[in-house]
């Protein structure tokens, strides 16, 4: 068996920018509402990046665009192929991230081997140092989490923690406790990509994960629009929506028409 | 250069060889992929199941494949050449050996459905023999350029009632289609299956292939000392694109003083060029470039096509027990020629790489006059007959 | 029907099986067929030559071949369908145990030419096979059409060091590359052996190409035996062009109970539509005209496109211990479209006529349910995979 | 050993009408010319064989043109297939010979399955029927030869054997006592068609027929012009001068051309 014991505890937990914000308007009473955008796609990301902070997003997730994005459906595989084709490097995006200037937290969304190429250490550094407030990776689960989480703790980088439909109880409670920032519900069995359906199976997690943590859970993958996303709040304290704000952009819906759509997210879940 | 003991036993709890190996998976496919651990291990240890294994393999893959001696590369070369006939299984390559193992592990975990990544075909048309003979369902994901170029083993798997999916992300090649199988998995997950063509991907993966492949070694081994009252060759050679048909043969001599050897595309030199990355769930060598941005392989050799290499070859290059070598496709041009004309054997373009490797060193004399070599004839050429038809007009 | 005490043993002082065979060839040939009959009974009578091509069969070729099950198709069916397989061997089907045999017996009488009739071009391959194998000049006639419809086969051979000549006489296929063979072979006979593909052409060539291919008889017969405590199987089912592969099988089950069972193309079914004559150095039925010029046959499968029938066969059929039955194009491609689907299996086109009986025999009652049938897969179907797909678009 | 003994002997020969022709001129000092024509190539055939006659042959081949005849080369194949192709078949080959009305012997050339189709007693009866003199059937060997043998010996039609090359001289002898017209020494291993250069074994087997056998030896297979036919008959009897005739006919030299041809040939013979 290779499954490690759980290798943190709540003790050692300082809590971080982007887990403090969610918990906050959380308390507020807020459903929290956290768009993805592909770092380094088109010449106005950094605009669009700063339109979602405008429109109302209490988390911003930006892609750094990796070759071979096995987490990804097709809309997220386009916009990456499209900004490494446009130059995108983790550097370029790190360093539009810092010239964003907003006050949202950011948290990178990417594939381990883009951190273990530069080094757990020197990556988290260079995460910080941007202002990046946590890093989300899909493909390094609990158990070999652990070389990366003790550098991104040390550089004050939150790692969010995602949990499946398929992940078990057990687990699931130490995947919370492992967890920073906020606990990352995929919503169903499947890549990312828009559903025209909502999935039961996005309930039932969110369900799942808010019996085992007191982190905010948000829910991704698969919500697509306000009507889902507001089903999804019921029960999650809120959203990441990717796919569908992805497709408008790779559409040219432009900083405006980004904003835009993350606007009437926010309003329908305001309301 | 002194051999660990057991250099090829199991990987650690946490599925590595060395440094090299691990799950690097989405969460989704982590309970899966420690039920096919447990699942494995349970079925490996089970007289019942590796004895259906042994049975399928004998009356339905054609096991044991024969080892053939070439007296006339041989006197060409300089060198004793074997060669262990994996071309002669059902289908033509060593592939079966795998699959056949894993659709009687998804029977056995209840799972109906196979999904498979393939290059040129073969792994694809493994996968979907199995399916076929097993009853279940069977889904190939092959990038679109090699479906253009493969339309014959595109149409092979559908008659054997399998659904091939044309892969349009990124390189659209192998590496892509694996992407698109780990994503159709990640959907899937509780019916499906997914038969990893070689012993990569994450955990238990690269070590499960390695035992379904053993057979290829264990085999080789045995009828070597049978025939060489007791010895074992010098060497052993085979090629490496992924890497199962190299560990399976280097597993059944690891223990032995035999000097291992794996060749490698000159274009897909994941030990040659590649540096450590995690890609396709494992930490292992890989072509990338400063970022981590993964690059694509070049070969003639679609088989070879792979800019990794198993987890389990990186740590036996690490340790010295194994030496990885390139070879350029001019010299396995050659090889393929020369094995047909001195032999009447058309070894397919993977092997051909290891053969291509044999004829230079035995030039060169790295390989001294009289050394007893053995060399995995992975696959035969039919295949790669109209390919090489038109490289050589 | 009551079988004669060993209806398949050896013909008589004449190579005649019953009225059938003899030795119908141009003085010049006369005293090679003559070397060549002695040669052979020598040969086979002697343990180190019957030892070293055993040998050479196993280590090389891929012998004992399995026996198959297939459980799915027969489930299918409803009776129970075992395969022989051929298609597993060096090549990709039986023609290599005839080939391997008539080289090594070349070898022994000092002629270090192999001359070859090929049709689509399997039999040519194994020849242009063995004659690298034992370092022997070789030369394949393939009638012009056949040579455009097959150019990969072509190259092969090419490969394989064999020289192809073009047939642009008569119909330019298979009937044409016989005369074409003899012509050369009249004028080479000296330093050369005609290695003929089937069981046909003069004395000793049909009786010793059946005991060369007999191997496939009498492996199956102990292998079903061993698997099914002691039974033989109630019917024996193999096509039917020259009729080697049939012959070979048959002669491994002649003397049980057993029903045989020669299946040919409908457009080539010299038992069905053929009339005694004498062509291509026997006396044997064909296809031809009212006033005896030979007629082509035409089938969807290039090795089973020949006029003619070896003449043990004609016997066979006379005597009634086998029957022959003819199936046609259409039967054929869904009995190669079933066995993919339902054992991933594909089969030479050849041996789906054997399966297309079987399937209709099982579907019309003609084979009661739970009738145990052996089925000779006598080649694999990857020549025939492009083929198929055209006629399928 | 499939050997039979020889199935007939001298005591019971009759002396057919083509052996007792070129015996005749044989005594008379005489070398031998037959041509070979394929019957029932082109319309003016039979012209060409009254032409052969009047050109000073000693006995005249016609073809029966066979789908598959293996002993021939190219030219006679070619022969074959158009004649075949203009309709010709053993009938109105027949037909066209019994209607030629020359004095001059003719021997039939064929291969056996056209026989054995019609039946031997049903052929020889018809070759008897259309005033063919001989039969010569190259697929049919001395071993397979009785029963066709005994119908041409009761029909009056003389069975002309092969030899060749590669025959023993025991089997050689064997051969001559069965044959009837004349022995056919076959010139060199291969099938009809012209040379450039004379065969050294044309001489030898010429020499070694003529050791066993009172029978007429001509010589054929390979025999192409004037002078190679005058080497030959310092040994042998005559000649069969096939391909080179035909090659001509088919290149369109009509019964003048042929005429003219063998015409030169006889005067090479006779100078
Ligand atoms: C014949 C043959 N050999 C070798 C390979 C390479 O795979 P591996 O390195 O896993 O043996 C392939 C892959 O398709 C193959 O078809
Ligand atoms: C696979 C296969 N089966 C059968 C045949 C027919 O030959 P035979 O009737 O001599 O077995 C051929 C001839 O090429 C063949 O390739």
């Amino acid at each position: 068996m290779s499954v490690q014991a759980p290798h943190d505890d709540a003790r050692t937990r300082a809590t971080g920018r982007l887990e403090s914000a969610l918990r906050e308007r959380r308390a507020a009473g807020r459903k929290l509402l956290v768009p993805y955008v592909t770092g380094g796609l088109g010449a106005d990301w950094v605009d669009i990046v700063r339109a979602l902070a405008a429109a109302g997003a209490d988390g911003i997730e930006v892609g750094i665009p990796f070759s071979d994005p096995v987490m990804d459906g097709p809309v997220i595989q386009e916009a990456s192929q499209r900004a490494l084709a446009q130059g995108a490097t983790p550097r370029s995006v790190l360093a539009g991230i810092a010239s964003a200037e907003v006050d949202t937290p950011i948290a990178v969304m990417t594939y381990y081997n883009l951190i273990a190429r530069a080094g757990d250490k020197r990556m988290a550094a260079e995460l910080a140092r941007a202002g990046v407030a946590a890093a989300i990776l899909p493909d390094l689960p609990l158990e070999e989490a652990r070389p990366w989480c003790a550098e991104a703790d040390a550089a004050g980088v939150e790692t969010v923690m995602l949990a499946a439909p398929t992940t078990p109880d057990e687990r699931l409670a130490r995947l919370a406790q492992r967890g920073r920032g906020f606990l990352y519900a995929v919503g169903l069995l499947g890549v990312t990509g828009e559903r025209s359906q909502l999935a039961e199976s996005a309930l039932a997690i969110a369900r799942r994960c808010k019996q085992v943590t007191d982190l905010p859970v948000l829910v991704g993958v698969g919500v697509s629009n306000a009507s889902q996303a507001r089903a999804i709040c019921e029960v999650a304290d809120g959203v990441v929506v990717g796919s569908a704000l992805v497709r408008r952009i790779l559409e040219g819906a432009g900083p405006d028409g980004a904003g835009e759509f993350i606007g009437e997210l926010r309003q329908a879940l305001d309301s | 250069m002194v051999a660990a003991p057991s250099p090829m036993g199991a990987p650690d709890a946490s599925g590595r060889f060395g440094s090299f190996g691990g799950r690097f998976v989405p969460e989704s496919l982590v309970p899966a992929c420690m039920e096919l651990e447990t699942a494995f291990s349970e079925a490996w240890a089970d007289a019942a199941f590796r004895a259906r294994l042994a049975s399928l393999l004998a009356s339905y893959a054609g096991r044991p494949t024969p080892i053939t001696e070439c007296p006339r590369l041989s006197a060409e070369l300089g060198v004793e050449v074997v060669l262990k006939r994996e071309d002669l299984t059902h289908t033509g390559s060593h592939k079966i050996n795998n699959v056949l193992g894993q659709a009687l592990l998804a029977e056995r975990m209840g799972k109906r459905r196979l999904i498979a990544e393939t290059g040129a075909g073969q792994h694809g048309v493994a996968t979907a023999t199995a399916a076929a003979y097993f009853g279940m369902e069977c889904a190939v994901f092959m990038g679109e350029v090699d479906v253009e170029r493969q339309a014959l083993n595109v149409f092979r798997m559908e008659l054997l009632g399998a659904t091939v999916y044309p892969v349009r992300s990124g390189s659209r090649t192998l590496k892509d289609a694996v992407n698109e199988a780990l994503r159709d998995w990640v959907a899937s997950v509780e019916t499906t299956h997914y038969c990893i063509g070689s012993v990569m991907g994450p955990h238990p993966y690269p070590y499960l292939v390695r035992q379904l492949q053993r057979v290829v070694g264990d085999e080789a081994r045995e009828q070597y000392r049978e025939r060489s009252g007791g010895r074992d060759p010098d060497v052993i050679v085979a090629c490496v694109g992924g890497g199962s048909n190299a560990a399976g043969t280097f597993a059944g001599f690891a223990d032995t003083a035999a000097r291992l050897v794996g060749v490698e595309a000159a274009g897909g030199s994941a030990v040659g060029h590649g540096v450590p990355g995690i890609v396709h769930g494992m930490r292992s060598l890989f072509l990338q470039d400063e970022e981590g941005q993964v690059l694509e392989a070049e070969s003639i050799s679609a088989g070879l096509d792979y800019p990794g290499i198993g987890p389990e070859h990186a740590h036996l290059a690490e340790l010295g027990r194994a030496t990885y070598e390139a070879v350029g496709d001019d010299e396995v041009l050659a090889a393929f020629q020369v094995l047909a004309r001195t032999e009447g054997i058309l070894p397919a373009l993977e092997p051909a790489h290891a053969l291509a490797w044999v004829i230079r060193a035995a030039r060169d004399g790295t390989l001294a006059p009289g050394t007893k070599v053995l060399l995995t004839m992975s696959g035969r050429g039919d295949k790669d007959v109209a390919q090489v038809k038109e490289m050589l007009a």
